[in-house]
């Protein structure tokens, strides 16, 4: 007699997504040398000087800006390695189904946009810090999360949400290249000729700049995002595993 | 090929060098640690970062610069086109006093009053002159200066003044000495999310206002065309 | 006892001669319980499969009985049955490879019938 | 019940056919081996029934359903080879203890207790494994899972004989204590004969027999003898090997059939097979042997 165990997909892609925290947990020092690397890029980011009364004033601003560039760099990296076969390899050794392994996927990069967009956001204080015992200059006062909580958590909710969608551009890029190479370099083709067309500045402008709050833009954004990881659920529906 | 599409271009480049670091960083990060490590090191870190958070809103810190709201701003930019106005209109009992930074008076020795500047930026002052039925060689003055503020910053203490100095018959206004400040800030805003540009400088322009009540019959030099009429 | 896969006859087969073996050499007595196929199969290494079609054998030949639920037994009258066995397989196997042998070296039949007479009388 | 339901699968890589028209069903709680020369499509076949590839056409049914993309197939199912990976960043204790969240029958103390044997070291990496020490780990992981359906391909690549035959050993006590399927690929018969209930012998992709082991033993015979000799007794019979032994003599090996007894009666030589022996006849690419290359 077979006695056959049913599981259900919800909690398959929950043992995969703790199985993928885990197994992804070194990824922490990844984050942490390119958040540094933000830090150290931070200071003078933006500096301006003007001169009135022939007195120049600069004032340096460090904002979180460069290590959110650095940590997008990473989510972009991050998307395409968990795509790669090693990475792919390493589901079908425990229970796995195509569609169980891309949702795990999108949920697991969802989870580390959230740990990097919150600690990227909190680096600021790191680079107060270091700043404050390293600079002769006055300091400005600056806006800190009580003055604006509100515009805070949703500036925390829009890094988490553009760090989501960078990781799925990654992702969508490693399937294709897995997929069939010849695809990739098509798709990239294809881009590159939207680029040139100027359509796509044009329908990037719909999206990301004519937006008239900033959660209006998050929520494009995430519905972007979901379609990215969708296209590459359907993508990858046919790649075939320890070929 | 547009220009803009050049900048473009010239713009991807280093995000697909980035992107290769970053690859080349992540794949490279040989030490992947034990989960256990892994574990505490992002607990650690996480807090970490909290915690310097809550510990920098508590440490005392140094003197602090203010910075004016945007709202601030505009007053004082409204603040100083109403004193030109009024100045212009000869108003000068309605004029703000919180401007006014000095007033003399002086004997002119012969009929022609010279002005002259020392420095570079010649616009940065402005002469007004009311002519008064006088015969006397007795000039009036008053200096004033109108707001300034650069980015918000709440440092009009700091920025000196020009000086008005005769030689003989001749006004000479001073710059100030050149010099330097820096000032640190820290951004809890992404730029990237700006959806207005705020690279734009935000600043309140003042001058150097030399209201002077000068006798009819003395003849103006301007050179320079410091006067405002 | 180590069976061999080179051995010309298939496990199952070696697996009843070593019941049968047993059960000669009073291992087993009549009614007593005979090993499971699992025990069979542990013992040998074997697949229980195959344990099984070794016991299947000898219930045939009704060397052992079955208690459902609860395991082959040893037939009261087994060990003489394969005794008779033994006896009829192993002698005919025996006057098989005497005849075949007579024929290479072109020895009559009556040549042959006289070889056993002599020998008997020899042994008696 | 089936636990698999082949109808002409075939499968192929560009041009090359890896399987072509497989057919055949396993019953559940069996031990088959699967045999076939190297390429012969074993690995293939094992990775459409676990699900990792996809089969071109035909139809593959394991416990009923398509095991592509399957999600209870999967839970089911392992497939333990040599490619199996584990990520670097996990000890091999934490990938034991990550298993039992996907394995609902997974069986920890077997896991643990097989890996004590086996001289495992928990703080070590899969991939920094001996091939041996992965063969071995491989194979606790697959047995652990207790998988209704549990093949193996070529488990025992890497493995000293020590550990060949400790996990031979380990496989059938499990198997005894938790009746399962379980699917052995090899193509080294002999040592894993006593195991198998089945064989499945595939050969160039094709499924050359499946039949219970002794009666894959008795499918055929060797005779030796006079080269007229051999010659009459295997007339019109299906002749799967035949060599010269010298001049006079000639080895053939064929379908054992009734007229056999009569040849034995007629002096023939008759030698009979190992399983393993049948299977590499069946499977050789000519009538003659390795001995024609020199002539």
């Amino acid at each position: 007699m077979m006695f056959l165990s049913n599981i259900s997909l919800t909690s398959v892609v929950l043992s995969q997504v703790k199985f993928k925290l885990s197994a992804y947990s070194g990824l922490i020092y990844s984050l942490i040398i390119l958040q540094v690397l933000g830090i150290l890029f931070a200071t003078g980011w933006s500096s301006s000087g003007t001169s009135i009364n022939n007195i120049s004033i600069n004032l340096n601003i460090s904002s979180i800006d460069s290590g959110f560039i650095f940590v997008s760099l990473l989510a972009i990296s991050v998307g395409n390695l968990i795509t790669t076969r090693a990475y792919r390899y390493d589901d079908f050794s425990f229970v796995a189904t195509r569609l169980s392994s891309n949702i795990a996927n999108c949920i697991v990069l969802l989870i580390f946009s959230c740990y990097a967009g919150v600690t990227t956001y909190f680096t600021v204080y790191l680079m107060r810090i270091f700043l404050t015992f390293n600079s002769t200059n006055e300091f400005v006062e600056g806006p800190t999360i009580l003055d604006d909580p509100m515009n805070s958590l949703l500036t925390i909710l829009a890094m988490i949400i553009f760090l989501w969608m960078f990781s799925s551009l990654g992702y969508i890029a490693g399937t294709l290249f897995q997929n069939h190479k010849l695809l990739f370099f098509g798709a990239l083709v294809i881009i590159i000729m939207l680029l040139l067309t100027g359509t796509w500045i044009r329908i990037s402008e719909i999206i990301f700049v004519e937006n008239s709050s900033l959660l209006i833009l998050v929520a494009k954004t995430f519905g972007i995002a979901i379609l990215i990881f969708a296209t590459s659920t359907a993508i990858s529906n046919r790649l075939g595993v320890r070929v | 090929m547009s220009n803009t599409w050049m900048i473009f271009f010239i713009g991807l480049i280093p995000v697909v060098i980035g992107i290769l670091i970053v690859l080349y960083i992540t794949k490279k990060v040989k030490y992947k640690g034990s989960l256990r490590l892994n574990k505490i090191v992002i607990m650690i870190y996480f807090s970490l970062l909290i915690g310097v958070g809550i510990v920098y809103e508590i440490i005392p810190k140094e003197p602090i610069v203010e910075q004016l709201s945007e709202e601030q701003l505009q007053q004082l930019q409204t603040e100083n086109e109403v004193f030109e106005e009024k100045l212009l209109k000869q108003e000068e009992n309605k004029l703000s006093q919180k401007f006014l930074k000095e007033e003399w008076t002086h004997e002119l020795s012969g009929n022609t009053l010279t002005l002259g500047y020392i420095g570079n930026d010649s616009y940065s002052t402005k002469v007004v002159v009311e002519w008064i039925d006088s015969t006397a060689q007795k000039i009036e003055g008053k200096v004033y200066r109108s707001h300034i503020n650069l980015y918000g910053l709440k440092i009009e203490d700091k920025i000196p003044l020009h000086v008005a100095e005769w030689t003989g018959n001749e006004l000479v206004i001073h710059e100030p000495v050149e010099q330097e400040f820096t000032f640190e800030q820290f951004s809890n805003e992404l730029n990237v999310f700006q959806q207005t540009d705020t690279m734009e400088i935000r600043m309140v322009r003042g001058f150097t206002y030399i209201h002077l009540k000068v006798p009819k019959h003395i003849e103006i030099v301007d050179p320079l065309g410091l006067q405002m009429y | 006892m180590i069976l061999s896969n080179d051995s010309s006859k298939p496990i199952y087969v070696q697996i009843a001669e070593w019941l049968e073996n047993e059960i000669i050499a009073e291992r087993f007595t009549a009614n007593e319980k005979v090993y499971s196929q699992y025990q069979l199969a542990e013992l040998f290494n074997i697949n229980p499969a195959t344990a099984a079609k070794g016991l299947t054998i000898l219930v045939e030949e009704m060397t052992l009985y079955k208690k459902r639920g609860l395991g082959m037994f040893v037939a009261p009258e087994a060990k003489m049955m394969i005794l008779e066995k033994r006896r009829n397989e192993t002698l005919t196997k025996m006057v098989t490879d005497i005849v075949l042998e007579a024929k290479r070296l072109s020895v009559t039949k009556a040549e042959l019938i006289q070889l056993i007479h002599k020998c008997e009388e020899e042994i008696q | 019940m089936n636990v698999i339901d082949c109808q002409k699968v075939n499968k192929g890589y560009r041009r090359t056919n890896a399987l072509e028209d497989i057919t055949f069903q396993l019953t559940d709680q069996k031990i088959t081996g699967l045999i076939g020369r190297n390429g012969a499509g074993k690995t293939t076949l094992l990775k459409i029934l676990a699900g990792l590839t996809k089969h071109k056409s035909g139809e593959v049914n394991v416990f009923g359903k398509n095991p592509y993309n399957n999600l209870l197939v999967s839970a089911n199912s392992i497939l333990v080879d040599d490619q199996m990976t584990f990520p670097d960043s996990l000890t091999l204790e934490e990938i034991l203890r990550s298993a039992p969240a996907f394995y609902k029958k997974w069986d920890t103390q077997l896991a643990v207790r097989l890996f004590q044997y086996f001289k495992l070291d928990s703080k070590q990496q899969h991939s920094k494994l001996s091939k041996g020490s992965r063969a071995t780990f491989n194979m606790i992981f697959g047995l652990s899972t207790h998988c209704e359906l549990t093949m193996f391909d070529e488990p025992t690549n890497g493995m000293d004989e020590a550990v060949r035959t400790d996990f031979y050993r380990a496989l059938l006590k499990d198997y005894i204590a938790h009746p399962r399927s379980i699917l052995i690929s090899s193509h080294h018969l002999s040592e894993i004969e006593h195991l198998l209930e089945d064989i499945l012998l595939i050969h160039k992709g094709k499924v050359v027999l499946h039949a219970d082991l002794d009666e894959v033993k008795e499918y055929a015979v060797a005779i030796q003898g006079p080269v007229a000799d051999v010659e009459k007794w295997t007339a019109g019979e299906e002749v799967l090997h035949s060599k010269r032994v010298d001049e006079q003599k000639q080895y053939a090996v064929f379908k054992k059939n009734s007229k056999l007894e009569r040849a034995r009666l007629e002096g023939a030589n008759i030698q009979m097979l190992t399983a393993s022996e049948v299977c590499m006849y069946m499977t050789s690419e000519s009538k003659g042997g390795i001995d024609d290359v020199f002539k």
